[in-house]
């Protein structure tokens, strides 16, 4: 059930430049299950900016109704999130949109994860729910640079992890794809969360697998009910899936790559 | 103290979500019961499916939102055969948004529309601006208007409210041409054209270029237009622009609406329609006022009141 | 890399403080160097003194604000005897604000103050809301501003740049009017109509009942019309509405505007003009120009550049 | 010279029925010198609200450079102020107006200090230089009720106090001209801030003394650029004067007080 609440601040800290990580404390964490849903924000308290922002779950820890977002400072919205306080209250709808699929068929398969820069965080409570029913994740995380990555630890903690950076920084220099290259990585299923030229990369090399995309496109509602998100689909001119509800997370094929 | 009964709608109080805000109402259902609504104006319908334009279709502007869906909607049968059905399990008035390219398009979608079961009313849309035909070019010319309100007037078989575009001129003369045309009612305003344009790439941040602006920033034009219209026409007024809380429902109703839409704040609070309702009470005692109806006009001293109104 | 030159005005940068919100330049000159400035557009002169509207005049909304001051001036004598000599010990074009209640009365101010020797340019003002004569009424009749700014052209010894409404359904369709009866340039925008209702009292808060809505707010329409507008015409455009900072002023460049006046900014903060001439250079590289006349008109991929862009 | 500073908010506490004592810290509280200016005063970070919000200096200590504004929560601007905190920073605009008149003519002389509700703020600092120049001020404060009331120990220690209160209870029940008349208070001049009815009755009745007024009006610039503030002058139809720069302290009679 999607629900509204003023949820705690637990905690807030940068974790590398410009990079921060939000727990938030309340009733709404009952909600979540899936990995790979989202939240919208509200980061002021009048209406400007006016629209929320949708941000990851990165980790749902149910036992004391805490989630975590990780969440990237670029523009005027996450700029204010930045200067909210542990004690204060952020104004939260959620869970939304359909995350990952995970079900017992996984169970010792080889699932690679990869994501790029701000595609990351859902990445780290899908592993550790794969990581609960038997499956073998791998990680393949890209970012910009060493200063701009983040839980690189969390995720070795979960399973064998590697990274590429477009300055060579941190891994591989280059792209994920790069990287899934360089190391020959093998592997059951795909799930990736990204930009969309990476997604795309993906959809197009690995034909033969069973592959999941988390999209990103410009939201209005957030829900479902503004038609702000929305995406083509092949072979009807008509037809379309909402990022929001019908996705964000999509089977590689089900949407066109484009918006 | 909050029930308003206008041309073909017994509202149970004056807060509605506002055309293509709410969409069919079906995410909205699982957050809330809808019968606590005074209606809902559901989303355009075209006769044809409509994919709509490309996106970003929207962009954040200060105090406000441009969207330029472009009318996308399942068209009329998808409409008729799936959406209304699932609507009819409430007892809500359901006002029918209507558009398309040509007199034809709305005739045909007024036709059939307008018998579908909960279908109280339509609303013609003759103001949107994200669609290259039809849409706002309706909406600008007061003869054009007329012409089509009456086509439509002739194949409706419940009220028709006509719903403005801000962009014009003289919003009173289009007001005037459409209650002549025999139009019911009046749902004012649609949204202001603008446009964003993105710092690194100089272009427009919508892919359709530009867009209707909506939320608070419209609020003030919004008001002035239904205070100047509702002393020119004596058809009940839908008022809508930028409302967000229950005060902005109050000055919608000083202004001379008899009743109010709510649009973007949907998309901030998918709650606010619920909210606000739960907050008119306390706030018309709190202004003196133990019925909405006395709120209706009251920033025109010496107006008479239109004869609905005194009902 | 900020210089411009537009017919009468040789802008040492592309940033104005906009007329009505800068008086005369006398506060504003006792807290920073004027010579700074691209120009000034002073305040609106009639030909006589004026008060103006009763107070108050104005009212806060949403990301914006409503002014119903009515034109309160000296008269053309007090500009042209107090004011304009004051300006003349700084280094900057001055563009002085016309208006008046019929095309004599602007004549007479046209002819007179385009005389003063630190007069560049003349600013038709046929946009003002908040009076009961002229001011509007020639801003939104095609016919009218046309034979109003040639009868002004034939009496100014200065460029004639004309001030649009955006109360209008076809802003293009007056620019293109007044380009034709002999306009330099336009500028644009004027404020938006609105109002605001007072809770208590149900009243509207300004004593004029409507006024001109400025500020943010309205930035996305201010920019979309100087988009359309400068796709119709081939004179210069001075853009404003709404600017707010350098990332506005590049925004403003990008629709087509080749210089910007800043408004209501100046109430918020009367430093503004020169922190953004002085943020202008840094953003300017920031983006990828080394001149502010590269930015012009960006957003119109295929649009040929009007000949005194090029120079 | 008028300036803006960011300054710091040194301290911040409700003193009153929503009434609140902000003291600020900054290179400003040099440029201040007279009782009746006012600052203008920006609520939030963003342009919502837009406009800044006028608030008279209540008191100035140029040793510590910090100055007082004592204000009251009323609307969404003041809300907004009333949740800053100590060690945060407000923009702020100022001195902005004319002052009341002081100098060394004053010595010995009765002047008494009348103010109503928010109007009694900047007679604190008014009082404190009329007694450092060896003026005898006396002060007529008027609050709605006991609960709205402020700052009587503070004007007490200045000279002699009188109080009204709307409803009786503090001091005599009704306005200031009540308490005036009750007291028999004798005085050779009247300075005044309130609500304009209060100064109407006031200059209607005080005709033959030197009697000051300070005025409050809608604003928008605060410093004399945008005409939003003025008050018609007696016998000139086009004649006027701002609030804002020619005020907001005038001499009874020098302008219309109907505005
Ligand atoms: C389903 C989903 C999940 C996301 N998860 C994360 C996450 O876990 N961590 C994270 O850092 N970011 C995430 N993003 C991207 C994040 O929403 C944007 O970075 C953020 O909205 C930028 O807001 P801003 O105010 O800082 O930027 P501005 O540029 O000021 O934003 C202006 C407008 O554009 C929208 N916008 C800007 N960038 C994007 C973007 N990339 N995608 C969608 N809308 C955008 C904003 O929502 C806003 O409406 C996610 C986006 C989506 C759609
Ligand atoms: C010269 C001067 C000195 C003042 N000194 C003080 C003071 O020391 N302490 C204090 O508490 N108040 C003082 N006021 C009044 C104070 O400015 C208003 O109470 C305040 O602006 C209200 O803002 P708001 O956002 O809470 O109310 P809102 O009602 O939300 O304000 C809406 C708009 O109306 C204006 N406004 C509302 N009330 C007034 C008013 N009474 N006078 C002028 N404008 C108003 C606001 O500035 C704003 O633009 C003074 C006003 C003036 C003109
Ligand atoms: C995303 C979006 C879609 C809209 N779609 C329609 C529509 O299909 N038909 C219509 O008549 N109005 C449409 N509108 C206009 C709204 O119904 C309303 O008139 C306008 O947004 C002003 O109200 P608001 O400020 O409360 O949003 C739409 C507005 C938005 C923001
Ligand atoms: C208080 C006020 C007074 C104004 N007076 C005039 C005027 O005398 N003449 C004029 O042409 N425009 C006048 N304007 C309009 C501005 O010059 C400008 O066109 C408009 O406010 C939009 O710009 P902004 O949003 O930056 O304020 C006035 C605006 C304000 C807010
Ligand atoms: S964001 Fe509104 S439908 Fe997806
Ligand atoms: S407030 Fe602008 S002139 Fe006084």
């Amino acid at each position: 059930m999607i629900g509204k609440e003023d949820m705690q601040i637990v905690s807030h800290k940068e974790i590398a430049k410009d990079i921060f990580e939000l727990v938030l404390q309340g009733e709404l964490t009952r909600q979540m299950t899936k990995p790979g849903q989202f939240v919208h924000v509200k980061v002021s308290e009048t209406f400007v900016p006016l629209l929320r922002r949708p941000i990851s779950i990165a980790r749902i820890s149910r036992e004391d109704r805490t989630f975590t977002i990780i969440y990237r400072k670029s523009g005027e919205g996450t700029a204010l999130l930045s200067s909210k306080k542990p004690g204060e209250k952020a104004d939260i709808i959620g869970p939304l949109g359909n995350g990952f699929p995970i079900d017992s068929s996984l169970k010792g398969k080889k699932v690679l994860l990869t994501g790029g820069g701000i595609g990351v965080p859902p990445l780290y409570e899908l592993s550790r729910q794969l990581k609960a029913i038997g499956a073998v994740p791998v990680h393949v995380l890209g970012f910009e640079n060493i200063e701009a990555s983040f839980y690189k630890e969390e995720f070795a903690r979960l399973g064998d992890t590697y990274f590429s950076t477009t300055d060579g920084s941190l891994g591989v220099k280059g792209f994920v794809t790069d990287a899934i290259s360089y190391h020959e990585i093998e592997f059951d299923s795909l799930y990736a969360c990204g930009p969309t030229p990476m997604l795309k990369a993906l959809e197009t090399r690995y034909t033969e697998r069973e592959v999941y995309l988390s999209l990103e496109e410009r939201m209005g509602c957030g829900i479902g009910a503004c038609f702000a998100c929305v995406c083509h689909i092949p072979n009807d001119p008509a037809g379309y899936k909402k990022v929001c509800s019908d996705g964000p997370v999509f089977r590689a094929g089900e949407v066109v790559l484009s918006c | 103290m909050l029930n308003i009964t206008l041309p073909g709608l017994t509202l149970k109080n004056p807060v509605m979500p506002a055309s293509g805000c709410f969409g069919f109402g079906k995410e909205f259902s699982n957050l809330y019961d809808l019968n606590k609504l005074g209606a809902i104006m559901i989303k355009a319908a075209t006769p044809e499916a409509r994919f709509g334009n490309e996106t970003p279709r929207v962009a954040e502007t200060p105090g406000g939102m441009l969207n330029a869906i472009g009318l996308q909607n399942p068209g009329l049968s998808g409409v008729i055969q799936t959406e209304l059905p699932r609507l009819e399990s409430f007892d809500v008035p359901i006002i029918a948004n209507v558009a398309g390219s040509s007199i034809e398009d709305y005739m045909e979608v007024a036709e059939r529309i307008s018998q579908a079961p909960n279908v109280a009313a339509l609303e013609l849309n003759i103001s949107c601006p994200n669609v290259k035909t039809g849409g706002i070019a309706f909406g600008t010319d007061p003869k054009m208007a007329a012409d089509l309100t009456e086509a439509v007037k002739r194949v409706s078989s419940v009220p028709v409210y006509v719903k403005l575009s801000p962009n014009v001129t003289s919003i009173s003369e289009i007001a005037i041409a459409v209650e002549q045309a025999g139009a019911d009612g009046l749902t004012m305003i649609n949204t202001l054209l603008g446009m964003r344009l993105d710092l690194k790439t100089g272009r427009p941040v919508l892919a359709n270029k530009t867009g209707g602006l909506s939320g608070p920033a419209i609020k003030p034009v919004a008001i002035r237009m239904i205070h100047e219209v509702s002393r020119a026409v004596s058809i009940p007024i839908i008022g809508m622009g930028g409302i967000q809380s229950a005060e902005d429902v109050l000055e919608f109703l000083y202004a001379g609406a008899s009743a109010v839409a709510v649009g973007t704040a949907n998309f901030v609070n998918p709650f606010i329609c619920s909210e606000i309702i739960d907050e008119l009470p306390e706030m018309l005692s709190k202004y003196g006022f133990s019925h909405v109806r006395e709120c209706i006009g009251r920033s025109h001293e010496d107006a008479p009141k239109p004869d609905y109104h005194r009902a």
